[in-house]
C-alpha cells in the first residue's frame, strides 16, 4: 500500500459513509441516539478535507491526520474511538512508503488495540469491536496471499461480525442502557467498521 | 418533523447565535463553540466547566455565569464535544487555580473529556474530573457502560460553581461535586420521543397508550415501555426507583424535571405528587426546583432528581447564582 | 391525548397544589383558587391583581412575589375565573391603597373582572382597571371583540409591580401599565394545536407542512394558515406584522416567548433571527427575555413581543423582582 | 308558570346541557377555546345545586339564584352574560307566584336585555344573541295561545337562529379573533340558548 492507495482508501470510506448516512443514523436511532451517521460523515468530511489541504507523504501519515482529524471533529464515542484507532495504526506504519499486507495486517492490528485500550469493549459487547477484530483476524489470515485478497477477506469478516451484532446484548456504548432491548438490533459502530472493510477491499481490487 | 428552526444541521450554532444575542453576560466564541463568561475568568478561582451533547437546553450553556459554570463547550445534538472544543472552553475558565470538569457519564463524553484533559495538562492546566452517573434506570454493572448523568449534573453544576465562588481550591470543589453525584439519583419517563433534527424522525414510536420508563436524555428507549397512566403512578414509579436504589428520609433537594416539550401545568401536577409521595415517606423537602433543565428536545415527559444534601451541600445550593437559567441572590 | 395529569377536570386544582409544594414564597388558597404572597398584602402599597384562564403557565401565578403580582386568580383551563374569586384575590392583595385590575382583552375576563371590581367597591377597595390588548393579529375595530391580551400582559405585570413596589399611587401604577400596554405589540405563530385537557382533542387539525399565523393564547386557530417556514421567515412574518401596526426604531425590550412545547433550543434559534431582524431595521435591543412566559398548554410555536420602553418603564423593568417565574436583583 | 314549574324547566336546561357538553365543546372548539360545554355544565350544575339546597319559592327567584349560581361558577364570557341575564328576567317576574305567558315573555325580554347590557351584541353579531332574540320575538308573538305554545314557537326560533349563526361572520367574543374564518361554524352560545328554550318548551308541554 503506497500513499496514494492509502489515500483512496479514505476517500472510499468517506463516500460509503455518506452513501450509507441514513441508515447508520438510523440503526443509532434505534439503540442509541441517532446521530452516528451524521458523525461519521462529519469526521471523514473534515478527514478528507485535511487530507486534501496537506497531503501527506506516506501511508502512515495518511492515517494519522485521518485520526486527527476524526478526534478533533466527530465528537460523540466514535470521534476518539476512530480517531485513536486511525492514529495508532498510522503510526504503526512509520514511515513506510510501500507498506506490505503484513505490515497493513499490523496497522489494523494496531487499530484494534488502540479501539481496546480506549474503549475497553471485548468481543461480543456489541461494538465496532465486533467488526473489527474478526476483520483483523480473516485479514492476518489471508495477507500471505496479497493485500487485495486479504482485504476482501477481512471485509466480509466484518461484514459478518456487523451482522451478528444483532442478536447480542450491549455491554458498551449507549446501547447497553438499552439492557436487554438491544437485542435484535446491528449496532452502528460495527456497521461503519464494515464499511471501513469494504472501503479497503475496493480499492484494492481496483489497484 | 416541525420545528422552529431553519436548517437541520445548523441548529447548534444558530442556537448559539441566539444565546449570544439574549445573554449579554454571556460570552458565545462561535468558532470555538464555547459559551463562557463574558468578563473572563477569575484570577485565582477554580474554573468549572461542562459540556456535552446540545438538545438539553437550558444545559450547560444556560448555566454559566456567576456561581456556576465558567464555561461549557456543547456539541453538536446529542454528540459530546471534540477535544480541541473542550480545550477551548478549559483555557477560558482557566484563572490559574485548576478547573474541573464536570463529565456526564457518556462513552464520547468520557473519552473526549478525556482526551481533552490531556491537552490541557499539556498546556500546564490543571483540571480534575468528576463524572456524574445518576440515573438509577440503568444498572450499574460490567454489562453496561455504567449508569447516565442526568439530573445530578445541574445539581453538581450549582454546588460546584458555589464552591469555586467561595475560594475553595480545586479539590475542593471535585470533592463538593462527587458528593452531589453520590447523594443524588435520578429516574425518567418519555410521554413521546423526540427527533433529532438531522434524523428527521423519532428514534423509536410510542402507542397513544404507552409511555418509556427509563428513559435518558438522548431520546433513547427506556428500560421498558409501560402503560400511559395517570401522573401519580408515573410519578410513584420513578420515586419507587429511586428509593430501591437510595433509601430517602431525612430532607432532600428535588427537581421535577421537564423533557422540553412538557407544558409548565403538568410538571406542576406531577411535582404536586412528587411532594406527596415524599410526604408519604416521612422525607421533607429542602429545596426545589420545577421546570425544564436539562432536556430532551421536544420529548415529553419528564424525571426526577433527587439528593440527600449535607448542610454544606445546601448553603452550597442557596449561595446566589446568576444564569440564564438558575438565578437568585443577585 | 398524552398529557402528565390524572383527570382532566382536576388539572388546575391539582396544578395548585404543585405549586404551593414548589414555593413557599407563595400562599395558595385552594378553596378560593388564589395564589398570593406569602407574606400577605403589604401595607399602603397598592395591590396588582391578575388572573385569567389557566394553561398559560407561569403566567400568572408563577409571577407573583416581591416586585410583581400580589395576587392571582387563575381560572378553570382557558377560562377565566369568576367574580367571586378575582375578589379573593383582590382583598388577598389589598394593602389599603387600591388594587390594580390588569386584564386581557377577552370578554370573558373583562366582563368577571367588571363584576369583581364592583364587588370590591362595595367593600371599600378601590379597584383600577387596565385592559392588555397587544395583539397585532386581530384588527382593533366594531368587528371584533377587539384586540387579543397576550405577551404585553408579561411586561405589564412586571412594571406595575415595580411601580407598586417603589410606592406609587393607583393612579401612577395604572399609568405605568396603560403605558406598556400602549406601547407594546405582540404575534404568534403555532406548529401545533394543542389540546384542551376536558375537551380531549386539538381544536384544530394541522398538516406536517402547515403553521397558523396570527394565534393568540386560546388555542383557537390563527388568522390565517400559512406553510411551514424556516424560522427566519416565520419570525420576519411575526416581526413585519409589529412593525406595520408600531413602527419600530430606537430602543426596545422584546419577548420572544414559546407557546409550551417548543425547547428552548429552538427559541434560541428563533431568538437569533428576530435579534438579526431588529438589527437590519437599525432597532436595539435594550432587554429581552426568550422562554416560556405566557403558553397556551401544548402548542408548539411562539409568539414575538416588542415594548417601545420609555426610560421610566426600562428603569421599573430593571427593578428587584423576585417570582418563581421571573427572577432579578434579589 | 309556577315555581315547580321553573325549577323543572332549570333542571331540564341542566339535563340538556350536559348531554350536549360534549357538542358545545366541539362547537367552542372551532371557533372558540373549548370550554363552552364544560363551562355551561360546570355553571349549570351549581346551578341546580344552590337550588337544591335552598329551594326558592318564586319561579323569579329560582331564575335569580340560578344566575347568581352562574356568575360565580360559569366563568368565561357565558357566565357573566347568562348570570346577568338569569337575574334581570328573575328581577322582572317580582315575586309573582304563578307567572303568565305574557310575564315570562317579559322575564324573557328582560334576559335579552341584561345580555345585550353587558355584552354589547346586536342581532348578526354570532352569538347567543341570534337565537335569544328571535326566540324572544316567537314568544311574545305566541304568548295569547298560552305559555306552551309560546315556548314552542321560542324554541323554534331559538333552534333556527342558532343554525342561521353559521353562515355569519363573528364580530363579538372569540370568534371575532377568526374573522373570515368563524363563517361556516355554529356559535356553541347560540347553540346553549337553543337549549334554554328546548328545555322550556319541554316541561311546559309535559305540564
Ligand atoms: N466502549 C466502546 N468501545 C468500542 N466501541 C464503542 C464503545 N462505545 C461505543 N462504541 C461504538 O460507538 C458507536 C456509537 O457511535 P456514535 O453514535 O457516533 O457515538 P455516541 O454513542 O456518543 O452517540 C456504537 O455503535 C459502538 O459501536
Ligand atoms: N359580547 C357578547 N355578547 C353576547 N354573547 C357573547 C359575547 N361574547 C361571547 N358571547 C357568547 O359566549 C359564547 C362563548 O362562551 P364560553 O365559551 O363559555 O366563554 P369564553 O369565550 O370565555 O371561552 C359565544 O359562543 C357567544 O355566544
Ligand atoms: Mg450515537
Ligand atoms: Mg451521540
Ligand atoms: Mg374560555
Ligand atoms: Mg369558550
Amino acid at each position: 500500500m503506497n500513499v496514494e492507495l492509502c489515500l483512496a482508501w479514505m476517500l472510499r470510506f468517506s463516500e460509503l459513509v455518506d452513501a450509507e448516512a441514513d441508515r447508520l443514523t438510523a440503526l443509532d436511532a434505534a439503540i442509541g441516539d441517532g446521530d452516528h451517521g451524521v458523525n461519521m460523515r462529519r469526521g471523514m468530511q473534515a478527514a478528507v478535507a485535511a487530507l486534501g489541504e496537506s497531503p501527506p507523504e506516506t501511508p502512515g501519515s495518511v492515517l494519522v491526520a485521518t485520526g486527527r482529524a476524526l478526534v478533533s471533529k466527530t465528537g460523540g464515542a466514535a470521534g476518539p474511538l476512530y480517531g485513536t484507532g486511525f492514529r495508532r495504526a498510522g503510526k504503526a506504519l512509520t514511515d513506510t512508503e510501500l507498506a506490505s499486507a503484513a505490515e497493513v495486517g499490523a496497522a489494523l492490528v494496531a487499530m484494534l488495540a488502540g479501539i481496546q485500550d480506549l474503549g475497553q469493549a471485548a468481543e461480543g459487547d456489541k461494538t465496532m469491536v465486533d467488526a473489527l477484530a474478526p476483520a483483523v483476524s480473516a485479514f492476518e489470515a489471508s495477507a500471505g496471499e496479497g493485500l487485495a485478497a486479504a482485504a476482501e477477506a477481512a471485509a466480509k469478516a466484518a461484514a459478518e461480525g456487523a451482522v451478528a451484532t444483532v442478536p447480542l446484548q450491549a455491554r458498551k456504548g449507549r446501547a447497553s442502557y438499552l439492557g436487554e432491548r438491544s437485542i435484535g438490533h446491528e449496532d452502528p459502530g460495527a456497521a461503519s467498521t464494515a464499511l471501513l472493510l469494504r472501503a479497503l477491499a475496493e480499492v484494492t481490487t481496483e489497484s | 418533523m416541525k420545528k422552529l428552526i431553519n436548517a437541520p444541521e445548523n441548529v447548534v450554532a444558530e442556537a448559539l447565535r441566539g444565546m449570544a444575542a439574549a445573554h449579554p453576560d454571556l460570552a458565545v466564541d462561535h468558532e470555538n463553540r464555547v459559551v463562557s463568561r463574558a468578563g473572563g475568568p477569575t484570577q485565582g478561582k477554580v474554573g468549572v466547566v461542562s459540556g456535552g451533547g446540545s438538545g438539553h437546553e437550558p444545559l450547560h450553556g444556560g448555566f454559566v455565569g456567576y456561581g456556576m459554570l465558567d464555561a461549557a463547550a456543547p456539541g453538536e445534538i446529542f454528540t459530546s464535544p471534540v477535544p480541541d472544543q473542550i480545550l477551548a472552553a478549559t483555557t477560558a475558565a482557566n484563572g490559574a487555580a485548576g478547573v474541573l470538569h464536570l463529565v456526564k457519564n457518556y462513552t464520547g463524553d468520557v473519552l473526549n473529556f478525556r482526551m481533552a484533559a490531556e491537552l490541557a495538562e499539556d498546556e500546564d492546566i490543571e483540571v480534575a474530573t468528576v463524572v456524574i452517573n445518576d440515573d438509577v434506570a440503568v444498572e450499574d454493572s460490567t454489562y453496561t457502560a455504567g449508569r447516565r448523568g442526568v439530573g445530578a449534573t445541574v445539581f453538581a453544576e450549582k454546588v460546584a460553581g458555589a464552591a469555586a465562588e467561595s475560594g475553595t481550591d480545586l479539590a475542593g470543589v471535585a470533592r463538593v461535586a462527587a458528593e452531589v453525584n453520590d447523594r443524588t439519583r435520578s429516574f425518567g419517563v418519555a410521554l413521546t420521543p423526540c427527533i433529532v433534527p438531522t434524523a428527521g424522525q423519532p428514534g423509536f414510536e410510542l402507542g397513544e397508550d404507552e409511555v418509556e420508563l427509563g428513559i435518558g436524555i438522548h431520546g433513547e428507549p427506556g428500560r421498558r415501555r409501560g402503560k400511559l397512566a395517570p401522573a401519580r403512578e408515573l410519578v410513584a414509579h420513578a420515586m419507587d426507583a429511586v428509593h430501591a436504589d437510595m433509601p430517602l428520609s431525612g430532607s432532600v433537594v428535588v427537581m421535577l424535571n421537564g423533557m422540553g416539550a412538557t407544558p409548565l401545568v403538568e410538571l406542576y401536577v406531577a411535582y404536586a405528587e412528587v411532594a406527596s409521595w415524599l410526604e408519604g415517606h416521612g422525607v421533607t423537602v429542602a429545596r426545589n426546583l420545577v421546570g425544564n433543565y436539562i432536556t430532551s428536545l421536544d420529548m415529553a415527559g419528564f424525571s426526577v432528581t433527587v439528593g440527600r444534601f449535607t448542610d454544606e451541600l445546601l448553603q452550597l445550593w442557596d449561595a446566589p447564582v446568576q444564569t440564564p437559567a438558575l438565578r437568585w441572590g443577585r
